[in-house]
This record gives C-alpha cells, structure tokens and sequence, in this order.
C-alpha cells in the first residue's frame, strides 16, 4: 500500500514554501512515499488552513505535516488525527500542544535577533533603523519583529527603531512603503525586511531612491536577493533551512509511521550570509533561488 | 418569490410559479453533477466525515453570503462582509476574555457589534448617498483598522469561556441522533437561512428589501421612507455578520484579527452563482445555499482528488463561469 | 396654482404658470410635448420642488415637500412614465407601503394583499391575476397596474399624465367608466392626454399650455376642437384623409411567410409593397409587437422566412434585420428605445454610426452635430441642445428623438409601433406628414397602432391580429367595425363590439 | 420655440458644458485638500522625491483602474485587472527570460497575452451571458492558477535583459529636462490615459462603450453588434492590464507569479472615487486618475506620517468614504 503524507502548511506561492515543497518532494521521492503540499493564500487565513487540514484527513493519511497558523484553532481536528492513529509532525513553527510526535522548526526570534546583531554591527551601533515585515498578525511576522526589537532595546541603546511597517509581503506595496520611510527619515542608516518579498522591496525602494548609503539587512533567500547581496545592494540575509525543514518533515513523517523514535524537537537552523560567505559550500546549500 | 397562494385562478401564474420550482430544482444541477462526479473520483468523498467537514466549510461562508444577499437584493453591495464579520469576533473576544462576562454577553455583543457597523454602511448609503461600493469598502477598511487596534493586532482566545467552542463544532442534533453528528455551526447556517428567506417573503422588511432592487424611485414616489428601510435591510446583514463571526470565532476558538479580508468575494460569488442578480431586485436564500455549497464541494473534492494548488485554481475558476453558464442556458430555455 | 415658476439647467420648464382643479371636475391639460404639463403636475405631487408661487388647498397655503406630503393631502399620481417595481406582483405594486399586515403587524397578510388588489383590478374590470409580476405585463397592462395603484390611495386629487398613451379603445373606455364614478364621488381629476378625442368625451374644463406658460382656461364642452388645438400650436391643422396611391405595379418589398412562436405569433403571413403603408390593428397581447419584433430579429422564432426585395433573408439578430434594410420603433421607448443617459445628439446617430467614423474608428462629431440638428428642427424636438441628456426630454420629445435614430438610418422597410404614443396633435400630424412622405419616397411602412382613428387615417391597408394570427386584411377606408371584427374574431364578436360602440 | 431651441447660441448648452468643466475641476478638491493637510504636517512631503514616489506608486494601480473604468462605463465589472497583471508579466517573462527573444517581442507578448485573456472574458459575457462579476471572477482565478503554472512556482527574472527595469524604472523625461526625472512608469501612464481618453471620446468603440453601458438593449436594437463591442472593450481592457503587466514587471525586475490578488479592488476602487458610476453609462479616464492619485497620497503621506499601519486602515477607509460623500454633495448642488 502507498504511503501517503499531506502537508499543510501556511502558504503555498511565496518561494519560502516552494523551497519546502522542495525538500519535501526530495524526501518522498528517497523514501518512496507520496506527499501534496497545501497553503492559504495568506497567513491570516486561520480557518482556510483549517478546511484543508480537514480535507486531508478525509483522505486517511498514513501522517500528516502541519505548520500552524494558529495552533490552539487546529487543536480539534489534530486530536481527531491523533485518535485515528495520525502521527502528525509540525514544521516550521510549533504548536501548543503534545500532540505532534516532533517538531522541524527554525527559531525566528533567536534568527531575528541575529539580524539585529549584524544591524548595529554594520551601523555602528548607533542611529536610525526601520522595519518592513511581512505580516503584522502571524506567528512569522510578530516573532522576526519581536526578535529584532527586542534585542534591540535590550542591546543597543543608541538605536532608534523609527518605525515597523507592514507590506504583506508583497514585492510592490513593501517598495512603495520603504520609500515613503525613506522619505520620511532621510537620516535612516538601517532597514531589516523581515521576509523574502519585504527584503526585495527594501532594496528596490531604496535604489529607485537612489539611496545607496543604507544598510540593508533581509531574511530568507532567492534569487533576486542572493544577486542584492553580491550587488552589494543589501549587506546580509539571514537563511533558513527551508528545504532542510521539508526533507526533516518528510523524514521524520516516515519514521513515525514505521513506529521508529523520532526526536521530539529537529531544529533546523539559520544562518546569516553576505557577500563574504555566500558561495561557500554549507551556506550555498542552504539558499534557495 | 413565491406568494403562498389565494386563489389559483388564471393558469399563468400558476405555471410561472411552477416552472419557478422547477428551477431551483434544476439549481440544483450543478452542485449534483459535482458530488456525483468527485464520487466516482474518489471514494474517500463520500463519507460522512467530509460531508460535515464541507458543510463545516460552508456554514461561515453560507452566513456572510446571506447577509450578502440581502444587500445585493436591495441592488447594493457589501463589502465589508469579511472584515465586518473579524470585528464582531474580536468584539466577542473582548467582551468574553478581556471583560470576563458571561457567554449570553458576548453572543450579544457579536450580534449588536455587527448591526451598529450595518446601521453605519447603511446611513451611509441611504443618508449620505455614497455608493455602496464604497460605502461597504470604506467599512471594510475601518473594521479592519478596528479589529486590529482593538485586539491590539493579536488573537484573542476563549479559553476562559468553557463552552465557546460549542457554538460551532458541539453537536446537538448528535446528541439526539447519534448517527448524524451535524455540528452547531452548520445548524446555524440553516437556521439563519431558514429565518431569512421567512423575513424575505413574508414581512415588510422583505417586500421592501426586493422593491428597493426593483425600483428605488418608484418606491419613494409611493410615499415609502426609503432610507428607514434601506438602513434597515443594513443593519440586518451586519447583524448577520455579527453571527458569522461567532461561528468563525467558535471554529478557530479565537478571534483572529487579521481574517476576513478577501471573504467577500467569496461571499458576493456564492450569491451570484446561487441566481440572486447584481442588480437587485431578485434573489432567494436558496440559492445562495447551493453556491456556497457548490464552492465549498468544488474546493474540498479538487483536495481530495489531491489536485495540486495551482491546478485547484484554474479548475475552481472555469468551473464557476461553467456552473453560471449552464444556469443561464437553463434560465433562457425555461 | 398660481404664479408657479420652475427651471431646470438649462430649461425654463415653468413660467408663471397657473391652474385651478375644483372638487369633483375633470380638468383636461393640454399642450406640446416639453410644455411643462409633467412638471407642472409633479410639482403638485411633491416630486419636483417650485422655485416660486403658490399652492393653496382648500384656499390655505401649502408646501408640498415630498411625495409623502402629497400623499398625506389627498394628492394620488398616476405617473406619465411607468413607476412601477417590475420583480414585484402587481398586488404588491398597487399597495406598496400600504401592504395589509398580520401577526400583530409583524407578518405581511398576503391572502388580503391579493384579495384587495384583487378587489380594485375587479373594479377597474380587469382581469388580471394579481399575483402576476409586473415585468411580465405588456405595457398596456403595466399602465393599467399604475392605474389601480392611484386608485387605491383613495385621493381627493388624482393626476393622471397621459394614462392611455398604452391603452386601447376598450381600456380607454373602462377608464372612462371609473373616472366619471370618481367625478360623482367628489375627487378632482387632472387629465393630460395628446388624444383630442378625448376631451370631449370626459373633461369638464380644459387649460392649455404652451411654451411653459399657461394660455388659458376654458369649458370644454363649448369648446371646438380646433380652438384648443390652435390655443396649443398657435396655428391651424390640416385633418386629410388617407389618399391610397396605386401600388399594383410596386415591387414586394418586404414578405413574411408563415411566421411561428408558441401561442404569441401563429403562422403570420403578409407581404408590403414599397410605398405602401400597411397599419396593423388589433385588441391588446394581440401579438403585433411580438411580430414585429421577430421580424426585427429582437426575439427568436420557431419557423418562418423573411423576404426582403424578393430575397430570402436570415435574420437572428436586430444588426441583420437592419443590414437587410429594416428598422424597427419599439413601443416601449424608455427600455428598448433611448440610451438614457446619453445625449440626444447620440441617440439620433446610435444606429448610423458607422457613417460617421472616418479613418481609424474616430467619429466625425461634426457631422453628426449637423445631422442631429436638422432632425430636431424638422422633428420640432423640444431640447435647450443636442447636447442635452435624453432623459432629460419630456416624454413625448424623447419619442421624437427615437424616431429621428431611424430616420437617420435611412432604412427600406420602416416598422413603427405605436409611433405616435405619448405625442401632442401637432407633432403628430407632423409625423402622419412625415410617414406619408416617407412612403411616397418609396419605402415600405408597417405602422402599428392602437388608435383606429390614426390607423384608419394612415393605412393604405389594414392588417389586423387576434391573439397571434392574422385575422384578415382590409382596404383602406374599411370601417372601425370590420376592424373590431376581426380583432375579436376568436372570441366572437359581440362583446367587444358593444364596448367599441361605447367607445366611439 | 423650436428654432431657439436647435440654435446653439442658446446660453443653456454652454452653461452647462462649464458646469462640466468647473466640475471636473472642483473634483480636485478632494485631492488638493489632502496634499495641502500633508505639507502641512510633514516637511517630507512635499519634495520633488517625494511627489515622484507617489506618482510611480499610482502607475501601476492607475492603468489598472484604467482597464477597469472602459469595463465599468459598459455596465460590467472587472475583477481580473490584478491577476490578468501578473499573468501578463509571466508571459513577459517566458518571452525574454525563458525564451531569450529581444525585449519588444516580450512587450509584445504582454499585450497579446492581456489581449487574450480580455477577449476570453468578453466572450463569456457577451456571448454566453455570464453576468460580468462570475466571468472575471472565474478569470482572475484561472489567470492566477496559469500564473503559478507557466511560472512553475518562481518569479521569473529579467537579468538577461538589459533595459527592461528602464521601461518603468528609466526617465526619458529626466534625460531631455534633467530636472523633472520623471520615471517612465508614471509617463506610460499619462500616455495610457491620453489615448484612452481618446478613444472614449472621439471613436465608435469609445461611443459603444458609453452606449452599452446606458442601455444596451435599446443599442442591440438599433441594429448594432453589441456582442462584438462588448468583446472589444473587454479586449482592450486586457490589453491595457498587459502594460501594467510590463510596468510591475519592469519596476520589480522580476514576474511575481503570487501577486495580483486583491490589485482588483483597489482598481475599482479608484475608478468609483473618480466619479465613474458602478451601473455604467458614465465615467472618465481624468477621474480615475484622480482616484488612483487620491488613494496613493492618502497611503503616502500617511506612511510618511508613521501612522500605524492598523490606524493607515481606518483612516483610508474613512476618507474614501468621505471623499465620494462631498463629491456627491457637490454634484448634487451643481
Ligand atoms: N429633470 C429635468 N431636467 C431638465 N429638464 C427637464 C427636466 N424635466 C423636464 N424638463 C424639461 O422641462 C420641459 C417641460 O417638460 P414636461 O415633462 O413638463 O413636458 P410635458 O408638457 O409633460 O410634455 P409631454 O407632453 O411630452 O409629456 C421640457 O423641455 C423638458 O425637457
Ligand atoms: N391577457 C393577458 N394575459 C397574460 N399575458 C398577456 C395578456 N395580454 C398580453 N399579454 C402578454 O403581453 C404580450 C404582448 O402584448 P402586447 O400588448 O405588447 O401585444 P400587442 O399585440 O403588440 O399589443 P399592443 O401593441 O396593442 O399593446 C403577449 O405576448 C403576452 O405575453
Ligand atoms: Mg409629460
Ligand atoms: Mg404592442
């Protein structure tokens, strides 16, 4: 019989997901399993993620991967999992529950916190920094923005977080937004673009400003950003495994299925990438374009 | 509209009406050939667990398409459906998990929060003459705004309000009948149609609902206070919003301030595809039920078929032209 | 009402303008299209505000702010254009506002809705199904709906702006009956109507307009006709008879052969020569609109050819029909005829406007500025410009402009119903001229009427219909009871003819 | 009287032509107000930088809402202009990244693309008479779906071809006046909009437009092919979606296949803010542009003023709001 894991997770366009799907992909095709890979349009679409949890349990998985938008909204149904014998396994960010056999997740506050670090590093530890993140409400969005404030204030007295804007994500709205911060504080030194879309609109509003002088600090990869950072156009990114959370995910689905222990907590990791370090063999293998 | 019958004397209203029947049973069309085929497609389709997860589906989006309906019969539109129904959920959270009142309260506080913002769209629209279009856009991007400062931009949960959760997903048809385990949610849905379609066809409020669509002026040449009614009519979506927005926050067992944003459409397209005219002046409640339904089979089947995502778009999109087409043709024919 | 002034942008609609309804008269107001009989009355009915004068009730001032306020001084309305909800019953369109409730007011009664409705319908005796949704009436039944809904409202003062512009003869005559019962209950009436016929038969006093202004008031029992038409158009109108010129030797310009759609249209078959004018008569949903339209292509057909010139023609859509040469008039100009919002300069050209785009799609606005022009001269529409919106014009200047749209298009086979509708004496005779004219130039006429008087006084001969067949064609100068004859042909012909005699 | 009345000396006409222009000027107001509240508060606001920023971000949603208002005057709605977008951009894409062929075939392959699709849409309206909301509604989501799918899932770059971001992102103007750099972007769309001005205004497709949305049946009547008119404004209005296709394109050097969705509202948004009525029959290119500059100063300067992004919301949604209200206010005294 096929073995056969849905994973749903919190989005499905962005290249964030796509490079999970990847990973995913990657492992069912070593283990011979089947996988779909399923998400909202957007990260607030709680209950929309909630129908296709449900619909992937119709379809009587042998386990299932869930990135929680909210995790106490899926408690239900992952208890009805649990009951029929679903080993489920959460990936990218936990959920508040015992009910997952292991998590696969990176550390967005602790990652944030990084980026925050090179900030005042490349800064001088003292100035004007802004914020474009992608989502003001998400567990994704509120933990890059927290980790960044946060070690902000606590290590950095003499930067001043002028403002946090939120652009959805979207390549255009977080250009236009970027260059109205950039208006507005024509003294900036810093922006952090707290995903993949707000980081490429950091740099596209800061170039057709003709801004050249700002510190740009992204997260996540792509192609467009890793040509930013060789441009010299954004200083540093910080990478997520997000193939490597796919492949974990899969993996760990497989070994739960066949009653193998599983480690409670994969951590997947993150790293901070520049110019310097781009090309070298285990961050190449973490970038994804 | 059927007017329950007096006397049948000439033939052709009689036949007008039956041929009326006929129609919505032929509505029905659609949403058949559907189940049939994801049936066949797959056996997984058909068991009672994903029926009741598609009417589960269905229930949140069936409210806000009714309330929908009801702006759309008057010959408006609402969109604010969607962000309306998030701010009566964080009204409910905090009434309920801020404030600490009893479950009755925050029912009500849902329900009131959502008449006030219909009352408002409706002032708008009637007093104010501003388009519904952008009278109910306005409102979409002021309830958003609202729902996030209020909340303060993070869900509110309903842990401290044993019970809440039962709104939606407790069962008390299931406690009767054991084999039928209906969830709460989706005997709401039923109830606030059944109570709809009752307002629409047999009170003042209803008549004037469709007269409006039909033709306003003509309706205000015959003496009607039009704005009174037409704020009404408002004021009773947004109520219905307001109850959507329990179920939605009973489902999550939060209020999720963020959602909504986008439900509209959802909504307005489950209202044209179930025959209610943009124009105004026709709709039932019915067949707003089978396009909500017919979205909801749609998007649960192409899952369980596991049609990959972006495929499942294509398909939803020309299956909706289709599914409209088809209604068409019928309608023409008949 | 004395001293009333009113503008609009653009148009001076009232101008010192003064009328006087007694309690218990029918007081006729007559005038051109665009004289401002509509505002005059609208004003009245709280619709329109005035700018200046006075309304005295009773000898006591009153302001009229709203249709309500009307309403609650015993004005009723019955509005020159249809003011009705069409996805409503007719039941809930004669007592909108004032529907019969239950349940301690809660629950509409729907049972006493129908059966008051019922009850007024039965009074006017017309037999319609009160449950019957407005938007499947014809007109004429639609008008009758508007009709029954003034009536209910029980008023002291009833204005009724051109009520049987859709009516026919037997209608008419049931209005009539209804009117005069009012008149010996006490209540006012204000009668507008283009039909001079009229006059005589049912007004008491008559006061004329003109140019926005009043003339004057005067009996209209003493009054000849002809003194309140020259009162109207300050001039004097020819009445000629119909002269049938010989066609024997004319081609066959249009054919139809057994044309077929369900009960509506039952093996319809004529033929029209050119220069030939063939009038169609026949009672209400006798189907001539319906022929027409399928000729036109407006609607579909079971079977049937079309032979244009001899040729046989397909045609399933209007754009055919007037690529064949066919124009068609509707009946129903606000819904099928003007592009409202648009100005009357566009509405003439709407169907020439390939003639006037040049090189790369553009208009030459020139030359239909030009055209347009010489058709509201020669059509005297009443409009401050051709610039002006056409649903700014009054109604019966609106149907001027559709007739000048076809006039324009220069077509072959012209079919015009009802063309006269809603028109005053002197344009109408202007457009017999007109029609006449357009024959003599060669061109196949088919005019559908439902006044006997402008069918027998245009036709060179004379179709009529009953409930979708052809009954029979007659020669020109037959009698009105040969017409009604043949209308009533199914039915046998008895009844109709008593009431046409009454009519007449 | 009727030889006064065909003389256009008669003072009336002219008046009312000046009335229109005084209108269309008044229609500002809305605008200046907001610009002149903005310097006032912020110093930032006012500089030539600043006031190319708003111009560039109203490029990509003016045309958009360009496309929308032909849509709109016709009676119908459009609701893929921000899908067709994106679809567009992707063709673009394949054009010149996948398939290395020069950059006018790329900017052909938009057009043609945008073309397409509008020719699909106005097929489903005009000849299967699927209501405009359903056939948009179904296009903007197949349009996503073939978005993801041709792009495989991945923005396509344009780093192979050089001079593409000059499309939006370069200054002719800037070249020949070195003072006003006004980018490219905002130049295409004052020239989109001259030429559609144009052909609203002086050519029979533009004349149909008006007239199909006025009354269609009484055009149908008059012996003109609507559906071929129908078909050709909706093709026009995909066309015009496809030069927003290449100016997003060009200014993000990359086809986004995931954006677009909701692009839609915002578009018709600004078309209703610009006075075009939702029934049709009426509408201007200048008041859409109006609408489009009035939605982005108002995100602008807001954001310049470091509102919260959950009061940007309110805010907005409250001043579109109001901005139709004194609109209708005006209107209604003139
Ligand atoms: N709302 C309006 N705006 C501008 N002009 C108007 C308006 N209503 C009427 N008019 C103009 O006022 C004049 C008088 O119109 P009115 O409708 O009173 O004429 P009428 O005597 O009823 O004509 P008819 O016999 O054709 O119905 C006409 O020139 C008409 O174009
Ligand atoms: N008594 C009736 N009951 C039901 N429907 C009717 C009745 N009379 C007319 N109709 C409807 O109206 C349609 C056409 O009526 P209409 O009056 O336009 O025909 P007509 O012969 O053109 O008459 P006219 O031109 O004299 O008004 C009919 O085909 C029918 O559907
Ligand atoms: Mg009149
Ligand atoms: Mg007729």
């Amino acid at each position: 019989q096929e073995t056969y894991i849905p994973l749903i997770s919190k989005g499905f366009q962005h290249q964030f997901w796509q490079a999970v799907k990847a990973g995913a992909d990657k492992a069912a095709a070593e283990f011979g399993v089947t996988v779909t890979f399923e998400g909202p349009d957007t990260e607030a679409q709680v209950d929309r993620q909630i129908d296709m949890l449900a619909a992937a349990l119709a379809k009587n998985p042998q386990a299932i991967g869930f990135a929680a938008l909210d995790s106490q909204a899926a408690i239900p149904l992952l208890r009805k999992a649990q009951e029929a014998g679903i080993p489920v396994i959460a990936f990218d960010s936990g959920v508040d529950s015992d009910i997952p056999v292991a998590t696969a997740s990176t550390d967005n506050l602790a990652a944030a916190a990084l980026a925050a670090d090179k900030m005042a590093e490349l800064i001088g530890g003292e100035g004007k920094v802004a914020l474009v993140v992608h989502d003001q409400t998400s567990r994704t969005g509120i933990d890059r923005r927290d980790g960044f404030v946060n070690r902000v204030e606590e290590a950095y007295p003499n930067i001043e977080i002028v403002t946090v804007q939120y652009g959805g994500g979207d390549h255009l709205q977080s250009t236009e937004i970027t260059k109205s911060i950039l208006q507005a504080n024509p003294d900036l030194k810093g922006i952090f673009g707290a995903n993949e879309g707000s980081a490429i609109g950091v740099v596209n509003g800061a170039r057709e400003l003709g801004k050249t002088d700002l510190v740009i600090i992204g997260y996540d990869s792509g192609a467009q950003q890793k040509q930013a950072i060789r441009d010299g156009l954004m200083a540093g990114a910080i990478t997520q495994n997000p193939v490597g959370i796919g492949y974990e995910t899969v993996a760990a689905a497989v070994k739960a299925i066949k009653g193998e222990e599983v480690p409670a907590a994969i951590d997947t990791g993150f790293y901070w990438y520049d110019k310097s370090n781009i090309d070298d063999p285990e961050i190449a293998a973490v970038l994804y374009d | 509209m059927t007017t329950e019958a007096a006397t049948p004397a000439a033939p052709s209203p009689a036949a007008a009406r039956l041929s009326g029947a006929h129609h919505r049973l032929l509505a029905f069309a659609s949403l058949i050939v559907l189940i049939l085929g994801f049936s066949l497609a797959s056996p997984n389709f058909m068991q009672t667990s994903n029926i009741i997860a598609i009417l589960q589906a269905t229930s949140v989006n069936g409210v806000l398409a009714i309330a929908a309906t009801l702006v759309i019969i008057t010959g408006g539109i609402d969109l604010s459906v969607g962000t309306l129904m998030t701010f009566c959920a964080v009204i409910c959270g905090v009434v309920l998990t801020y404030w600490g009142l009893p479950l009755p309260l925050g029912v009500l506080g849902a329900i009131l929060a959502g008449a006030a913002a219909g009352f408002c769209s409706g002032t708008f629209v009637a007093k104010l003459k501003v388009p519904p279009f952008i009278a109910t856009l306005g409102m979409m991007l002021i309830l958003k705004g609202l729902s996030l400062v209020i909340s303060g931009t993070r869900p509110i949960y309903f842990n401290d309000t044993p019970g809440f959760t039962e709104i939606a997903q407790g069962s008390i048809v299931g406690v009767l009948i054991p084999s039928v385990p209906l969830p709460n949610g989706v005997l709401i849905l039923f109830l606030v149609a059944i109570a709809v379609s009752f307002i629409l066809s047999k009170t003042a409020l209803g008549r004037y609902t469709f007269a409006l669509g039909s033709n306003e002026e003509a309706v205000r040449l015959s003496g009607v206070n039009t704005d009174r009614w037409k704020i009404a009519v408002y004021t009773l979506a947004g109520s219905i919003c307001g109850i959507a927005g329990l179920l939605i926050a009973s489902r999550l067992n939060s209020a999720q301030p963020a959602l909504g944003q986008g439900y509209e459409l959802d909504a307005i397209a489950a209202v044209v595809i179930g025959g209610t005219s943009l124009s105004g002046g026709r709709g039932t409640v019915l067949g707003t039920l089978i396009g909500a339904l017919i979205m909801s089979v749609l998007l649960n089947g192409l899952r369980i078929l596991s049609v990959a995502q972006e495929w499942q778009t294509v398909v939803t999109g020309s299956i909706i032209i289709l599914a409209v087409y088809i209604d068409m043709l019928r309608r023409r024919k008949l | 009402m004395a001293g009333i002034d009113k503008s609009f942008p653009g148009v001076r609609a009232l101008n010192g303008a003064r009328f006087e309804l007694l309690a218990g008269e029918v007081h006729a107001l007559m005038g051109e299209n665009g004289a401002g009989k509509s505002t005059l009355m609208k004003i009245l009915a709280g619709i329109y505000q005035k700018d200046r004068g006075a309304i005295l009730i009773d000898g006591n001032p009153a302001e009229i702010a709203s249709p309500r306020a009307a309403q609650a001084l015993g004005i009723g309305i019955i509005h020159q254009e249809l003011s009705l909800m069409p996805d409503l019953t007719a039941a809930q369109n004669i007592l909108i506002g004032r529907e019969p409730r239950r349940a301690g007011g809660l629950l509409l009664d729907e049972a006493a809705l129908n059966a008051r409705a019922a009850a007024i319908l039965q009074g006017m005796n017309l037999s319609l199904d009160p449950r019957t949704p407005v938007h499947g009436l014809s007109i004429a039944r639609q008008q009758m709906v508007e009709i029954a809904k003034a009536l209910s409202y029980k008023s002291r003062v009833l204005i009724m702006d051109e009520p049987t512009a859709a009516l026919n003869d037997t209608e008419i005559a049931e209005l009539f009956t209804i009117i005069r019962k009012l008149r010996g209950e006490g209540v006012g009436i204000v009668y507008i109507s283009h039909k001079m016929d009229e006059l005589k038969r049912i007004a008491d006093r008559v006061t004329v307009m003109r140019d926005s202004e009043t003339v004057d008031t005067v009996p209209a029992a003493e009054t000849p006709v002809e003194t309140i038409i020259s009162m109207m158009v300050g001039r004097k109108l020819s009445d000629e008879a119909v002269k049938v010129p010989d066609l024997s030797a004319a081609e066959v310009a249009l054919e139809v052969r057994g044309l077929r759609r369900g009960a509506e249209i039952r093996d319809v078959s004529f033929s029209v020569r050119k220069g030939e004018i063939l009038g169609f008569a026949g009672l209400m949903g006798a189907g001539r609109t319906e022929v027409a339209r399928a000729i036109f292509g407006a609607d579909p057909l079971e079977a049937g050819e079309i032979h244009v010139h001899g040729r046989k023609v397909a045609i399933a859509q209007p754009k055919d029909a007037v690529r064949a040469g066919i124009g068609y008039l509707s009946e129903d100009r606000k819904q099928f005829g003007l592009a409202t919002g648009m100005d009357v300069r566009n509405n003439i050209a709407l169907a020439s406007l390939s003639r006037f785009t040049g090189a790369g799609g553009i208009l030459r606005d020139g030359a239909m500025r030009e055209a347009a022009v010489g058709y509201i001269d020669m059509l005297s529409i009443k409009t401050p410009s051709d610039l002006q919106e056409a649903r700014l014009l009054s109604g019966g200047n609106q149907q001027k402009v559709v007739i000048a749209k076809w006039l324009l298009r220069d077509c072959d086979i012209l079919i015009f119903d009802e063309p006269t509708r809603g028109i005053d004496v002197g344009a109408k005779s202007e457009i017999y001229k007109l029609l006449n004219s357009l024959a003599a130039q060669g061109r196949a006429v088919i005019v559908i009427s439902s006044e006997l008087p402008e069918i027998l006084r245009l036709s060179h001969r004379i179709a009529v219909m009953c409930e979708g067949r052809l009954t029979g064609i007659l020669p020109a100068g037959a009698s009105q009871e040969e017409i009604m004859k043949l209308a009533t042909q199914r039915n046998g012909a008895t009844g109709a003819q008593q009431q046409m005699g009454d009519a007449a």
